[in-house]
């Protein structure tokens, strides 16, 4: 049996990796690829506390980070495809037009 | 003493023609405003003769009037109150008589100038405030009168207001009074404190009692009303503004620089006389300012060109006499001399302005020369006057009052030799340059043209000041000659009489000496001036003693160079600007943190993080 | 009653005028000027019996309880000097929103405008402490606005957050002092209140009193505005047309405040106060006046004339004595109307001229010999000529300060000899000299001729008969000083005599 | 099984390195969909097997169809400088042996004696599905409404958009822009 503790960290390392992407990425694409493997590190976290009390409450929560996730990735993509129209471009350095 | 003659008329009436002239001066055609000008003083110059009947008849010689309350805080009830005694009086009739000629003089001499209503309006209004200076019976009233004759000084030196330098000389005579008139105003408050009061008649009653001879307190009252006296009659140290005052127009500096305002001093230590007889410290003061000033303004007066000039330092010096007469306490004798003044120094200064508006305003003497023949009336009257202010024995009223002032500042238990001596050299010097100028300006070759002859508007007030300078010495003879003493029994209800030494050199042979030294003056002034083509030179000490000993450059550096260099390095107020630079420094830090709104998605993702990490950090802490 | 009905005539009438603006500009106008005189009227009425009544006793109270739980009532009185505050404010305000009749968005104006008068009218009448700091804020966000929408572009954007700055953070600091007041005095007696007359009973220890002191009377210092906190006022007087008001009726608000809250809460503190105090007046007078004279701009002048002014009020406050405190009432109106009718002046000119640089002007007065006349007279008003108000109000101050201490008031009178110098100034730049203005110069229009005339009238009665401010304020200000003088250690270091009601030896 | 826990996860942890690194959009999807099945297979080695299908059928069958559907349409997959480098062996070696290696863990678990006893307390979906639908009944019907406000935002921020203008306005029509 791994530890509990193990299964967190790798939890975090998946977690960690994600954000460095979403960090240091430009490109939209990759940012929201980062974002679903947080939430995936994230899901796995919900799981693996689950699995070690034996409880089926975390495999539920999984079920509504997948929700969440699918939900978002459907709303972020489409808002996506818009800039892209608009923009010509979905590289974050070129829009920020935030600023100001 | 009558309480219910109107006598307020007296100021009112200038006052009213002020107030027409300057609300309807531009509707009034210029014999109108003449009218309304010299109507306002005449009218008070009548009514005070009305009131001299009145006047004499009342035993106490005291009038009294009360407007109304100007203040009340709890016992402190200063009031608009007028009053007149005899030497009020006296100051009366000169200001509204001599007044009154001038503003008749200035109706001619005036009329091709432009604002010739403004010129009849502040000239009303400053015979308003004159008279409601010495008719105050309350120093805070003389102190309004005090200030108001200083603004139409200012406002007449500065008529011709095109010429940036006639401002800065009216300028300057604000303001070197000004610091006179604060001093005035200090004593003025110290008397508050100690009488509760500023009655001049419950003053004087109980100075005595609350002062105390002879003591510090006294002394100090004494020296700051005296600061007042000196900055308004130029008398050393103060005496700066005055010859720059000349930049008025002639009759301003005849009414205003010579007859009246500028001896407001004299009468402001004439009317407390009771707080400085109670200092003998300041009395000395006084005397030694007087002596000093006159000799120094004499001398100053012998190396002018300009005639105004001259004649502005001559009025210094002889209202150094007034004060060496005050100091020593001959009262009544500065009175005299004040009125004898009046009348030649007014014919002066208006025969003066006639000669420089003959020539188109031409004022340099050395451009002058000739003009005995071409102006004959000017030249007689200006003789007369000249006479009497380098004192010719008998046939000039300046023999009598200056010799009474000479004689009493030996004779008087205050005076001393150094006094005499101080004012027989200034003597000398004063007809030296009195005939200095005759002989440049009348006499010699013709230099300037004469463009203008003066009318009859303009000469008969100089033949009637001529008659009444020579004629005036009379009603004042000294002891020795006849006893005619008319002038000081008058006014001896308001003024002590002279106390005298008991041990004295014979008068008659000092009186010979000082007639003598006049005499001397002009054979002097004969020898260089008038044998001689006079010609201007220059030299060092030329200039220092043109330029007034150099008090100008003195003060300039001593005062009023640090006043503007500070005022200039603080323009931009120093302490706010800290204020601004700490509110600059916090701007630059909330500039600094708005760099972190920098549109950049990671970077406030990044931002984010951080403040998670830091959390979460707190958190397991 | 009758006193909240001014405050409510002010606040009805800003209603009024911002809604009517929509269809009418003038309306709006007509409409502010009706309001303020339905509440000028009223307290003029009231001024006449106001020498009668006495602060928290008047008869016109208004009192009503306002939030029970910390016992701070709606608690409006006034009494003479309160009185005469408000009819001068309303009389100010009459020519300010005079002058502002041709600006652009009146119903913003008038809104702005009357809402400010009816905090200051507030202010006056407040006799309750939290009351009192609610009217003070309350004028100050008015202020901002109008400043803000008003101001002169070519200064710096940052002049209206100055002036908000200042008075706030210095606001903030009396509302602790106010706090501090209120609990120490329900731990001591068990009733939690707000109120003024109950507040002045309070025996607090000596340095907890100085401090609660010092935090009321930095607002009213910065309000005044004395030095070193000055700043805003000249940048608040690129606040063109505002000017009038502000130096008017801001001013008075501050050495009310002295004279109301932090002399008669914290006498022994304030005696204690009184040497700094006098000295930051000296300062003030003599600092403000150097820079006066040095400034160009005429506004500039107006604003440090206005603090050379209150140096005056500063000093004759501290001097606790009945003849320096009519003259501090006395200088609040003169200071008032003379430094107003300077800045009605920069205006005019500068409409003329399009500068308000002195040094560009120049010969005004063979162009426009009126306009000069009244910029002559209002010169010799700033320079204290005797016949004029600002005399009366400096001579009392000064023979008021005279008893206390020599020194001050000795240096204090320089600055009558600074504020000839700085007044003699403009005469010198803008009225006489060679002409240098543009070709065209318009003199006076009949509106600016009536105004000034009125202020000038206003001016020569008052320094000449000072019956009418001396008789309404006695009474209250014989209370106060009365007050004072229970304080066993009343004394000042600079004279070792004891402070007592000015009393002279009697002479026959 | 630890050892399968050990070896997914490190293909997991590689597997997303990998993905966020790519310069290639199609790349990194398919590193993604990688180091989706690598949790799905650690989610299956504790005892969360529902959970692991799930992973597999939602995040790497559906959610990931989205991305790769995204970026063909805006045609993001080849960047200008990826186009030279025509898609070798090379680029694929890796995400092979990485999905060979999963592949092989998977066929490890199957084959060796799938009961589950005897490791782990397993959660199986009957357990699920029945707390999902009796204590958590609230939720799941929220993720309900989030996925269908979810589905109808989409479609709304993805409409083309037909304009019907006045022909008055038509020439206008450029100063017009979407969003």
């Amino acid at each position: 049996m791994i530890p509990y503790e193990i299964q967190i960290l790798v939890a975090a390392f998946l977690f960690a990796i994600g954000l460095i992407g979403l960090l240091t990425r430009r490109n939209l694409i990759f940012m929201l690829m980062s974002v679903e493997i947080m939430m995936n590190a994230g899901a796995f976290a919900f799981v693996a506390s689950g699995a070690r009390w034996t409880q089926a409450d975390g495999q539920v929560m999984f079920l509504f980070v997948l929700t969440v996730a699918a939900a978002e990735v459907a709303v972020a993509l489409a808002l996506l495809i818009l800039m892209h129209k608009h923009f010509k471009t979905v590289d974050t350095n070129q829009l920020n037009s935030l600023k100001n | 003493m009558n309480m219910t003659q109107p006598i307020w008329i007296l100021p009112a009436l200038p006052f009213v023609g002020f107030l027409v002239l300057a609300l309807a001066g531009r509707y009034l055609p210029k014999k109108g405003i003449a009218a309304t000008g010299i109507g306002a003083i005449a009218l008070s110059f009548l009514y005070a003769l009305y009131l001299g009947t009145a006047f004499l008849s009342d035993p106490a010689h005291r009038m009294e009037f009360t407007l109304w309350e100007w203040i009340r805080i709890d016992s402190f009830v200063p009031s608009l109150s007028l009053s007149i005694d005899s030497l009020t009086y006296i100051f009366i009739l000169v200001i509204t008589g001599v007044g009154g000629l001038i503003h008749w003089y200035s109706a001619e001499y005036m009329a091709e100038e432009e604002g010739y209503a403004r010129f009849f309006a502040y000239m009303n209004l400053f015979v308003g405030f004159m008279l409601t200076l010495v008719m105050a019976s309350n120093l805070l009233v003389l102190y309004l009168g005090w200030e108001g004759v200083g603004l139409c000084s200012y406002l007449l030196i500065g008529f011709f207001y095109r010429d940036p330098a006639n401002n800065y000389a009216a300028r300057k005579a604000f303001i070197v009074t000004r610091i006179g008139d604060t001093a005035l105003l200090i004593g003025l408050l110290l008397l508050i404190r100690e009488f509760g009061t500023l009655d001049i008649q419950t003053i004087s009653n109980n100075a005595t009692s609350v002062l105390g001879a002879n003591t510090a307190l006294a002394t100090a009252v004494a020296l700051l009303l005296l600061g007042g006296a000196v900055g308004k009659s130029a008398q050393l140290p103060l005496q700066v503004w005055l010859p720059d005052a000349m930049a008025g127009p002639s009759p301003v500096s005849a009414l205003i620089h010579a007859a009246t305002m500028v001896t407001a001093g004299v009468y402001l230590v004439a009317r407390t006389h009771a707080l400085f007889i109670l200092s003998p410290l300041a009395m000395q003061t006084v005397a030694i300012i007087g002596a000093l000033t006159l000799l120094i303004a004499a001398i100053s007066a012998l190396f002018q060109y300009d005639i105004k000039r001259v004649l502005a330092y001559s009025t210094i010096s002889q209202i150094g006499y007034m004060f060496l007469a005050l100091g020593v306490g001959a009262w009544s004798a500065a009175i005299f001399h004040f009125v004898i003044h009046a009348f030649f120094k007014a014919l002066l200064f208006l025969a003066a302005g006639a000669v420089i508006l003959a020539l188109h305003h031409e004022q340099n003497m050395f451009k002058m020369g000739g003009l005995y023949k071409k102006l004959p009336t000017i030249f007689w009257t200006f003789l007369i006057g000249s006479l009497s202010l380098a004192a010719l024995p008998f046939i000039s009223g300046g023999f009598f009052s200056k010799d009474s002032i000479i004689w009493y500042a030996l004779a008087s238990t205050n005076g001393n030799i150094l006094l005499w001596t101080l004012a027989t050299v200034g003597a000398f010097i004063t007809s030296l340059y009195t005939f200095r100028m005759i002989f440049i300006t009348f006499f010699g070759t013709e230099k300037t043209h004469v463009h203008y002859i003066p009318g009859k508007t303009m000469t008969i007030p100089l033949i009637v000041l001529a008659i009444l300078t020579t004629f005036g010495g009379y009603i004042e003879l000294p002891h020795n000659i006849a006893h005619v003493q008319l002038f000081s029994e008058f006014l001896s209800a308001s003024l002590p009489a002279v106390s005298i030494k008991s041990t004295l050199p014979p008068e008659g042979i000092l009186q010979l000496v000082v007639a003598i030294l006049s005499l001397a003056g002009i054979g002097l002034a004969y020898q260089l001036y008038y044998k001689t083509e006079p010609t201007y030179k220059t030299s060092p000490v030329r200039q220092f003693f043109l330029q007034g000993w150099n008090f100008d450059k003195l003060y300039d550096t001593l005062f009023v160079r640090p006043f503007v260099w500070v005022s200039k390095t603080n323009a931009s107020d120093a302490i706010d600007e800290v204020f601004d630079y700490v509110g600059l420094q916090l701007k630059k830090l909330g500039n600094t943190l708005a760099m972190s709104i920098n549109g950049q998605i990671n970077w406030y993702l990044a931002s984010m993080v951080i403040g998670f990490i830091i959390l979460i950090v707190f958190m397991i802490w | 009653m009758i006193l909240s009905y001014i405050i409510l005539i002010l606040i009805a009438g800003a209603v009024l005028a911002a809604l009517t603006s929509r269809w009418q500009n003038r309306l709006s106008f007509y409409i502010s000027i009706l309001s303020q005189l339905g509440a000028f009227g009223l307290a003029l009425g009231l001024l006449f019996s106001a020498s009668h009544i006495t602060f928290s006793q008047s008869i016109y109270d208004l009192n009503i309880s306002w939030i029970p739980v910390i016992g701070a009532n709606l608690h409006l009185s006034a009494d003479g000097l309160s009185l005469l505050l408000i009819v001068f404010t309303l009389f100010l305000g009459l020519i300010g929103s005079w002058l502002s009749k041709n600006l652009p968005q009146p119903g913003f104006f008038h809104f702005q405008f009357l809402i400010l008068l009816a905090g200051i009218n507030g202010i006056f009448m407040a006799a309750d402490l939290l009351l009192f700091f609610f009217f003070w804020e309350m004028m100050l966000v008015p202020m901002y606005f109008l400043m803000a929408r008003y101001r002169d572009t070519s200064q710096s954007e940052n002049t209206p957050f100055k002036f908000l700055f200042y008075t706030q953070v210095s606001g903030l600091i009396m509302l602790l002092g106010i706090l501090t007041l209120f609990f120490i005095h329900g731990r001591q007696t068990s009733i939690y209140t707000f109120e003024l007359s109950e507040l002045i009973n309070t025996t607090l220890p000596l340095p907890i009193s100085l401090l609660i002191m010092l935090s009321f009377v930095l607002a009213f210092l910065v309000k005044l505005p004395v030095i070193p906190f000055q700043g805003w006022m000249p940048a608040a007087f690129s606040a063109s047309p505002l000017a009038v008001i502000l130096t008017g009726i801001l001013v008075k608000t501050g050495a009310y405040g002295i004279l109301r809250l932090a002399i008669p809460l914290f006498p022994e503190a304030s005696v204690l106060f009184a040497p700094t105090a006098m000295a930051l007046g000296v300062v003030t007078i003599l600092y403000a006046g150097f820079i006066a004279y040095s400034s160009n701009d005429i506004r500039r002048i107006a604003a440090y004339s206005s603090i050379s002014h209150t140096g005056f009020i500063i000093i004759g406050l501290y001097a606790f004595n009945l003849m320096s405190w009519q003259g501090v009432i006395y200088q609040m109106i003169a200071s008032a109307i003379s430094v107003g009718g300077l800045a009605i002046l920069a205006e005019s000119l500068y409409t003329r001229t399009q500068t308000y640089d002195i040094t560009q002007m120049g010969g005004l007065w063979s162009k426009a010999s009126v306009f000069s006349g009244f910029g002559l007279f209002i010169s010799l008003a700033l320079l204290g000529l005797p016949a004029l108000a600002n005399f009366v109000a400096e001579f009392l101050i000064l023979a008021g300060t005279f008893q206390q201490s020599i020194t001050v008031a000795v240096l204090a009178s320089l600055g009558i000899v600074v504020a000839a110098a700085y007044s003699l100034r403009i005469v010198q730049k803008v009225y006489v000299g060679e002409y240098k203005g543009p070709e065209q110069i318009s003199d006076f229009t009949l509106r600016e001729k009536l105004i000034m005339g009125i202020l000038a009238i206003v001016l020569v009665v008052l320094g000449m008969y000072s019956r009418p401010i001396t008789q309404t304020t006695e009474k209250m200000l014989k209370q106060t000083l009365i007050l004072d003088t229970e304080q066993p250690t009343y004394q000042l270091p600079d004279n070792a005599a004891s402070v007592k009601l000015f009393s002279n030896p009697q002479i026959d | 099984m630890d050892i399968l826990f050990i070896v997914s996860s490190i293909v997991a942890v590689i597997a997303s390195a990998m993905a966020i690194t790519r310069r290639n959009a199609v790349h990194a999807l398919l590193f993604l969909i990688v180091s989706l099945m690598g949790v799905s297979m650690m989610m299956y080695t504790i005892g969360a097997p529902y959970a692991a299908i799930l992973e597999i059928i939602v995040y790497a069958g559906a959610i990931m169809m989205l991305f790769v559907f995204t970026v063909m349409m805006l045609n993001l997959s080849v960047s200008p400088e990826d186009e030279k480098r025509k898609t070798g062996f090379k680029t694929w070696i890796f995400p092979l042996i990485l999905g060979a290696v999963l592949l092989s863990i998977m066929a490890i678990s199957f084959l060796r004696d799938p009961s589950w006893e005897g490791l782990h307390q397993v959660i199986l979906p009957k357990h699920v599905g029945r707390l999902m639908f009796s204590h958590y009944l609230l939720p799941v019907e929220l993720a309900g409404v989030l996925l269908l406000a979810a589905i109808v935002g989409a479609y709304y921020l993805g409409r083309t958009r037909k304009r019907n203008l006045h022909r008055y306005l038509q020439n206008q029509e450029d100063s017009y822009d979407t969003l």
